[in-house]
């Protein structure tokens, strides 16, 4: 069978290139500029899926992005699609697709046999069943319906394809490649502006693509080419071809979907993207989207076959495939006229033109009808379908007056084909995005643009506007108003518009729902939304339990909720559902208009942002390159890789940790503490500043001194910590921690910026200007002579928490004697770009003294050792200063942020957790899991729930230096409770009993960092 | 310093002569690192004239006060960065001395100099596909309509901050971007050049 | 993506500001002299406004100056932008 | 009430769905309430529901400016758990969680609560100690919750990417609590209508509060655009709005209303049977019963009654989606959308008594009020009827901010819902 439906000539495909495709395992033929669906009905297929609730049998029913059916999975493997629309799926040589939702064939599906369970499926019955037995609905009822859910299947591999985003600025962005659109590109283009115009289809041309309408005496197609071929020669004008606008947002942004490689194959053949979604933000939007036709709604409308005119003429003109052999056009309104004269021409017979408007209309289309004598018969309706898997012949019947019912005898057709016109809904989705409004239009039956958001402005067809010659001027001038809203020119229209046969038309007679010879729930099913399976009787039955309003009934009988969000169903079922409450439509009015407007690959979405090196920044230290060398294992702090521990080949993470913290306390270790925060503080009033944002007072400390301390949020809550230093009277340098930092800076500009503006400070971040070596061991001091020069590093002239600027390895360098390890301790600090030169210094000084690099993970065992706390661990937002025995540092002669907050009730609650520490009391050696939670009740874990929880764990480890376990906790009343014994149930059963400590288990005089 | 002291660019694991070598012939994009500038964060008073007098003085060229433009004289450029903010950059080396004029001409105002040449690193971007690569992760306006030569911004380069200017008569862009982000941003850069044949590595 | 003027840095992307809440809340004087209910108020208490809101922005990733708007929450419509210290327009409410 | 089933529905089929009774009338208001609630959301339907059913009133009325369900509870992502963090939350929350796992055969509409359990992902060494201290609290207080290591993630969500080298934020491990799950949205709304209704309570649409009467500390009543309704208990449940009713009474909230984003994917077959979350990689997931993948993630940072938010805040939601789900890469996005949903500063809900007697407010539940709203609701009522808070509810009072005993629940909240 080889394209038994192509018409010998016409249309816009390149008959020169055959291309060789396969649907449901067979292979088929068609053409360059063939979509999936046109070669399939070239090849004489029209059944393409299954439904979603009833697997009735679904065929192609629209041309493009309307379509609610012939969704299909095309190719297979990582590249797999699921629930494309082979009306908007471009064919390429050796495309592969599947139908879904259907076993074990779309011939014959299992699933069919729902149908005749029909009638217990009416709108909303999953609501009132399933309900029993209970424990049913989660083990039978859903799993199952789970299962027959969905259409197609995802991939089971990572995306082979890349998706790149580009953000772009312009003047006039364009939407819709129609003769409006062209018209506007044109107009306003040509005076200079920066211009982007797009289309979703491959090429530019919208409704000239699929008519034979002339402008200026030759095809409209022609005119079109000629007018992008000039947009081509305009240097600030983009043309994107196959790209979407999908969704329009705030303050001219609109989000486009370029689909890049998706027509030459199911993957990207080479280093292109295979989708680039662009981020445009337009100074000026022109939406020139058109208008899709609706079908009329009548009994078994579904039948594949049924078609919108419009749909049945792009495939005749555009496509060049003849739809059927024999056709029923049904209609209201004069356009489907031209769909029977296109039929006619292609030499296809057309048994009858339905209309339902009583008297014999006026338009020019109907008098060339007449001409070409087609059977024309006024007055009528088609009132049902005959037809298996394709539509075979429909029942027309008399109107009565009222159009709500039908008399006479019945004309039987017989037709494989049936093309319906109710009518043709403006696509006024991107103009509804940002909150335009919406009016209803009597002479048009349906919803235009009323109030547009921001500098929009709609053009042609999506403005209501059919008429070619109306579309063209609009656009012409939207083109206008827009280049002179970016400053290009005046609102007159400049370029001139060409010449169009006017058309004669006669007004449409507005009908939502097609009359049949039983009551709307006893008649066959009358499909709103086919791809759902949703019906005017189910309409109906919502309004009739009281689900009246628009959203309700939407959601009631999940109209519309399908991948193709009901752009041929929604209007009618709001017409029917206004019938079925006895309102005006202008009331009822249309349900959300919500992005995207087709839908979006999420990888577009994505862009490159994911994976090990782009999902966030990775930040390096200067030393970065030597942690690796050394075996280093990393963890991430904030988007910092720090060093976490080095294990030696074989050393398992506990052995590493015990020399590293055993060469820290009795050698020399050396860590890099680049990541820590650093903000340089400088002023007159830099001193009184430090004195608002720490709790402690920093006026009195001398220049060359250090101090610890800490800030706090005007809760009164711990935020963050650091050593501070005075580099002169009017200059601090301060550290925070290595997550804090840019909150912390964050923190202070604000408030030097917007509450004391009178403060005269300036703050700078130098982070990444210094690399930090931290020293630490009783061999520091040693190590630290071999490399420093120009300071005196006795403990006299160099005390514990004082500075010195001198040179380390011949470069200028900061050092400062602070200790977070409660051992003798340096830090050096040198301009980052020599970090890496001082640290191979002071690595090799260090050798003869057993030097050992450590990480973060030692780090906080030292610390815990001294409990010395780590905001962010042993802190969490909920804990002030008191809680942690901190009273010291809150200074008594000065208001600092957040010190009235520890003076509410709560702050000074007598129950509130403290700062404790905490050894096993069983096994010495056990480790407390961190987050354990702390309670008396030694059977907790059997106990009547909830059991009163007395604290829990904020740090944990194994002590070599002490040999045994260490935990910092946080307990209620804790500093009463030394000694008390408390349990930690864990979930596996065990229960371990813990005794408070003081939270300082190490040299508690603090002797050894003072040596 | 002594010659024998060694300075490391933060891209020191991505700008190997290896790397260089393996320059594709096509690629669309093509980047240069100028490490160790001298840089020095400049704040003070721009209605000041004894601190924007002082500053010419030592400069040789007035601060620029309007916002997100750049200034440049002999071996100095001076970037606007925020209403009492600067960022100059002078020679490798360059950046010590420089302070200590500064400071000295300043002496007694309120102001605050940082040496802040670790704390950057700076790339320019040439290249047909220069700005394409940027309008990937860069939301400014990259247009020369938009952004010409004379102009600069602090904007956001996918993840990272970064300080940004076309330079060349708009032929390529320099961008100054913090230390810790650099080896990230570079192998964005990378990333994003890939459908326009890649990076090429040039002196 | 809201499209915000620094009345600096002039036009750029939302991704490159903060948002700071409600504007022109000043922090008590002297707090210890505000009863507990009174500190509430100025930590939590904000106006959350439907309508013309006066707002702050920071340009985090630009010049980092804080600033104010006034923005209608229904609509995004941005109806001014003004730097710290500045009145407001239609001055005090 | 009459009973929905599988007879009703073959009943009904016989005779062609033309005999349905209405889910519930829809009556004009009348002049005199005992208690008005504001918001025909999921916690206003509720907390009438329970008015009437543990506090025997039923001379009460629900009035919703539009539709009912249209606010939050239409637009959410019915996630379902209660493992919050603080006794307080774990009290409110498993309640709430409790009331849900009956409520189907209590009004006799099914709910379709669908237990699948819910993970909350640990991604570096912080987050797992967050979720042993979370979920050893939880277990302690009668709430379910067990720590899974990375492989046993890995098993339950195969599609999940667990390497550790081929991801920036590795999964470590996570908190699972297998009663958690979720349970479809529109069928709260519209079974606990049905549900006030066959009470005897007023459930009236189309009908927007425009004032709240006060005879100096005393609540008499709100003016409509159906009239005034004298009362003398109202009982505010309107979510994004809570500022602007709080105003009409003359007093203030600490909530910020914020838009809040969510979307769902084109329907496929299943490929994944629990709900995920992650705070570090920002971002949720879970499969309705249709087959659609539904996503979301946290607040946008800005205050919005738009419902809009930023797109930029759904591409991140993506990045961090294929970050952790690759083969998600080549779905479609089908559907993007806003609610408005109203925070705290401490990430916990408002459920409280005002300074204005007879006002009350249930607000504050930011992103994840869908879970408490049989819970908020009971509470609520408790504390309307009795004029006295519950212990359930207690420290949920706007006392809290004034005292300083705040419930930071931004850990647990983490991504949201």
């Amino acid at each position: 069978m080889s394209q038994t439906n192509r018409l010998q000539s016409g249309g816009r495909i390149d008959r020169s290139k055959p291309l060789t495709f396969t649907f449901n395992g067979q292979s088929l033929q068609g053409y360059e500029g063939d979509t999936l669906a046109s070669a399939l009905l070239a090849n004489g297929i029209s059944l393409v899926g299954r439904s979603f609730k009833l697997h009735r049998p679904r065929g192609i029913m629209g041309a493009g992005a309307e379509c609610p059916n012939s969704l299909v999975q095309v190719g297979r493997g990582a590249g797999t699609i699921p629930n494309l629309r082979a009306t908007q799926t471009e064919l390429y040589q050796g495309l592969e697709a599947n139908s879904v939702n259907c076993w074990p064939s779309v011939k014959f599906d299992v699933n069919a046999v729902t149908g005749l369970f029909s009638p217990l499926l009416p709108a909303g019955f999953y609501y009132k069943t399933f309900k029993w037995p209970k424990s049913w609905w989660d083990k039978v009822y859903e799993p199952r319906i789970r299962k027959a859910a969905g259409f197609g299947k995802a991939p089971t591999a990572p995306d082979p394809d890349r998706y790149e985003k580009k953000n772009r600025h312009c003047d006039v962005l364009v939407v819709g490649g129609g003769p409006a659109g062209i018209a506007a590109a044109l107009e306003a283009g040509r005076r200079g502006a920066r211009v982007i115009l797009c289309d979703e289809q491959n090429e530019f041309g919208g409704s000239l693509l699929a008519n034979r309408q002339f402008l200026d005496g030759k095809p409209g197609v022609e005119w079109a080419q000629e007018a992008v071929a000039e947009l081509e020669s305009l240097e600030e004008v983009t043309l994107l071809p196959r790209t979407t606008a999908f969704g329009h947002y705030h303050h001219g942004f609109v989000s486009l979907l370029e689909r890049v490689t998706d027509h030459v194959g199911l993957t990207s053949p080479d280093r292109r993207p295979r989708q680039r979604q662009w981020r445009v933000r337009a100074n000026q939007v022109v939406l020139a989207t058109g208008a899709i036709e609706r079908p009329l709604v009548f009994c078994n409308n579904d039948r594949p076959g049924i078609m919108p005119a419009s749909a049945v003429s792009t495939y005749i003109n555009r496509y060049g495939v003849r739809p059927g052999q024999r056709a029923v056009v049904f209609t209201n309104n004069d356009s489907a006229y031209q769909t029977a004269l296109d039929l006619g021409d292609h030499g296809i017979d057309v048994a009858a033109i339905v209309d339902v408007r009583p008297a014999s209309e006026e338009g020019v289309l109907v008098d060339r009808a007449r001409k070409e004598e087609i059977p024309i018969y006024s007055g009528y309706a088609v009132v049902d379908t005959r037809g298996g898997q394709h539509v075979s012949g429909v029942k027309v019947m008399r109107l009565n007056g009222r159009g709500d019912g039908v008399y006479g005898e019945i004309h039987h057709f017989d037709c494989d084909l049936v093309a319906s016109s109710g009518g043709w809904n403006p696509v006024i989705h991107l103009h509804s995005h940002p909150g335009g409004t919406m009016r209803y239009d009597e002479s048009i039956a349906s919803f235009v643009p009323d109030q547009a958001v921001g500098n929009t402005y709609n053009a042609g067809a999506c403005n209501g506007n059919f008429a070619l010659g109306g579309c063209i001027t609009e656009g012409l001038s939207a083109g206008a108003t827009a280049a002179a809203g970016a400053g290009f020119g005046s609102e007159d229209i400049e370029g001139a518009a060409p010449a169009t046969g006017k058309q004669k038309e006669s007004p449409l007679r507005p009908m939502w729902r097609v009359p049949s010879r039983k009551p709307i729930s006893r008649a066959p099913k009358q499909f709103i939304d086919v791809q759902n399976d949703q019906t005017s009787a189910d309409v109906y039955l919502a309004v009739r339990e009281g689900y009246r309003s628009i959203e309700h009934i939407k959601r009631y009988t999940a109209m519309g909720f399908g991948t193709d969000q009901g752009k041929l169903g929604n209007i009618n079922g709001a017409g029917i559902a206004a019938e079925a409450l006895g309102e005006d439509i202008a009331k009822v009015g249309t349900t959300t208009f919500r992005p995207a407007y087709t839908p979006v690959t999420m990888g577009a979405f994505a862009g490159r942002d994911f994976g090990p090196e782009r999902f966030h920044a990775v930040r390096k230290t200067p030393m970065h390159k030597w942690h690796v060398e050394h075996g280093a294992l990393f963890e991430n702090v904030g988007d910092w890789k720090r060093p976490w521990y080095y294990p030696k080949p074989g050393e398992s993470m506990r052995e590493a940790l015990d020399r590293e913290s055993y060469q820290a306390r009795h050698a020399v270790g050396v860590l890099d503490a680049s990541t820590l925060g650093k903000i340089d503080v400088r002023g007159p009033d830099a001193a009184e500043f430090l004195n608002r944002v720490y709790t402690s007072g920093w006026k009195t400390m001398e220049v060359g001194k250090a101090r610890y301390g800490i800030m706090l949020g005007e809760d009164g809550m711990i935020m963050d910590d650091g050593v501070s230093a005075r580099i002169a009277e009017d200059h601090y340098h301060m550290t925070t921690t290595t997550g804090g930092a840019a909150r912390v800076l964050g923190h202070l500009e604000e408030y030097l910026q917007t509450e004391w503006p009178e403060l005269q400070v300036y703050l700078t971040s130098t982070t990444d200007q210094w690399a930090a070596i931290s020293l630490a061991g009783p061999h520091a001091r040693d190590v630290v002579e071999k490399v420093v020069s120009g300071i005196d590093l006795s403990s006299e002239a160099f005390p514990f928490m004082t500075w010195r600027d001198g040179e380390a390895a011949g470069v200028p360098a900061r050092v400062f004697r602070i200790s977070f390890s409660g051992e003798l301790g340096f830090e050096i600090n040198v301009q980052a770009n020599y970090g890496q030169y001082v640290w191979d210094a002071v690595w090799e000084a260090g050798q003869e003294y057993g030097i050992t690099p450590y990480g973060t993970e030692t780090m906080h065992i030292l610390r815990a050792e001294k409990g010395f706390i780590i905001a962010g661990q042993d802190t969490d937002g909920s804990v002030n200063p008191m809680d942690f025995g901190m009273h010291g540092l809150l200074s008594k002669k000065k208001d600092f942020i957040g010190r009235r907050s520890l003076s509410r009730p709560d702050a000074i609650r007598e129950d509130r957790e403290q700062f404790v520490g905490l050894v096993t009391v069983d096994d010495p050696k056990e480790i407390i899991p961190e987050g354990a939670q702390l309670v008396e009740d030694r059977n907790a874990n059997e106990a009547p729930k909830p059991v009163p929880l007395h604290g829990y764990v904020t740090s944990s480890y194994y002590s070599s230096t002490l040999g045994h376990s260490i935990a910092l906790a946080m307990v209620k009343r804790g500093r009463e409770r030394m000694d008390e014994v408390l349990y930690a149930p864990q979930a596996d059963g065990r229960v371990i009993q813990c005794r408070i400590t003081s939270p300082v288990f190490y040299d508690p005089k603090g002797e050894r960092q003072n040596v | 310093m002594s010659e024998a002291i060694r300075q490391e660019s933060p891209l020191v694991e991505r700008i190997t002569p290896e790397r260089k070598a393996a320059s594709p012939a096509d690629a669309g994009v093509t980047l240069r690192e100028r490490p160790f500038l001298g840089c020095v964060n400049l704040r003070g008073n721009p209605e000041d004239a004894s601190f924007t007098d002082a500053v010419q003085g030592v400069l040789g060229v007035a601060l620029p006060t309007e916002p997100n433009t750049v200034v440049e004289s002999g071996d100095i450029t001076v970037f606007w960065l925020a209403p009492t903010e600067w960022f100059v950059r002078t020679v490798a080396d360059g950046e010590r001395d420089l302070i200590a004029r500064l400071e000295e001409a300043l002496a007694g105002q309120h102001i605050a100099t940082n040496d802040v040449t670790g704390n950057f690193t700076t790339i320019e971007l040439a290249g047909p596909h220069a700005r394409d690569v940027l309008e990937k992760g860069c939301t400014l306006d990259l247009h020369p309509r938009a952004f010409a030569p004379g102009q600069c911004a602090q904007t956001l380069l996918s993840h990272a901050g970064i300080l940004i200017r076309p330079v060349h008569d708009g032929q390529a862009f320099e961008l100054v971007v913090r230390r810790s982000f650099a080896d990230y941003t570079f192998i964005w850069l990378e990333d994003a050049a890939v459908e326009y044949g890649g990076v090429a590595i040039s002196d | 993506m809201l499209y915000i003027q620094c009345p600096w840095c002039g036009w750029r992307d939302e991704s490159e500001f903060g948002y700071g809440g409600e504007a022109h809340i000043e922090r008590p004087k002297d707090p210890d002299s505000v009863s507990d209910a009174e500190w509430a108020d100025y930590l939590f208490f904000g106006s959350n406004t439907r309508g013309e809101f006066r707002e702050r922005w920071v340009h985090s990733a630009g010049c980092r100056r804080w600033f104010n708007a006034v923005r209608d929450t229904t609509t995004y419509e941005f109806k001014a932008f003004y730097r710290m210290g500045e009145e407001p327009p239609g001055g005090e409410q | 009430m009459r009973k929905y089933s599988i007879f009703s529905l073959a009943r009904n089929a016989l005779s062609h769905h033309e005999n349905w009774w209405q889910a519930w009338r829809s009556p004009e208001p009348k002049k005199r309430y005992d208690a008005v609630i504001i918001g025909g959301g999921g916690h206003g339907l509720s907390t009438a529901y329970y008015l009437a059913k543990e506090h025997g009133m039923t001379n009460i009325a629900v009035i919703e400016k539009g539709w009912l369900g249209g606010g939050n509870t239409g637009r959410n992502t019915t996630i379902i758990r209660s493992n919050y963090l603080w006794t307080a939350s774990a009290g409110i929350y498993e309640k709430g969680l409790k009331l849900w796992e009956g409520i189907t055969q209590e009004v006799n509409f099914n709910m379709m609560l669908s237990q699948r359990g819910v993970l909350n992902l640990g991604h570096n060494l912080q987050d797992m100690r967050t979720i042993e201290r979370r979920v050893n609290a939880n277990r302690l207080n009668g709430v379910d919750g067990v720590v899974l290591n990375a492989q046993q993630v890995k098993e339950m969500v195969p599609i999940i990417n667990t390497s550790e080298t081929n991801t920036r934020f590795p999964v470590l491990g996570s908190s699972y609590q297998p009663r958690g799950g979720i349970a479809r949205h529109d069928a709260l709304a519209w079974g606990m209508a049905r549900a006030c209704d066959s009470l005897g309570i007023d459930v009236i649409q189309q009908c927007e509060v425009t004032g709240i009467r006060r005879d100096g500390g005393q609540v008499t009543g709100v003016d409509t655009t159906k009239g005034f309704i004298e009362t003398n208990k109202v009982g505010a449940v309107t979510a994004g709005n809570s500022g602007v009713i709080a105003d009409m009474a003359g007093i203030r909230l600490p909530v910020q209303s914020r838009p809040l984003q969510a979307l769902v994917s084109e329907p496929i077959k299943p490929v994944i049977d629990t709900v995920v979350m992650s705070g570090a990689v920002h971002v949720y997931i879970s499969q309705s019963d249709k087959g659609e993948l539904v996503i979301g993630a946290g607040v946008d940072k800005y205050n919005g009654y738009g419902h809009k938010g930023s797109i930029s805040v759904i591409e991140e939601q993506l990045a961090a989606l294929v970050e952790l789900y690759p083969i998600v890469s080549r779905l479609r996005l089908l559907r993007h959308w806003a609610g408005c949903v109203d925070v705290c500063p401490d990430a916990s809900p408002l459920v409280t008594k005002t300074p204005v007697d007879g006002l009350y407010f249930n607000c504050g539940w930011g992103t994840g009020g869908w879970k408490a709203t049989l819970g908020s609701g009971w509470c609520f009522a408790h504390t309307m009827a009795n004029d006295e808070p519950h212990p359930l509810n207690e420290a949920f009072s706007l006392k809290r901010f004034e005292t300083g005993a705040v419930i930071d629940e931004h850990g647990a909240a983490g991504v949201a819902h």
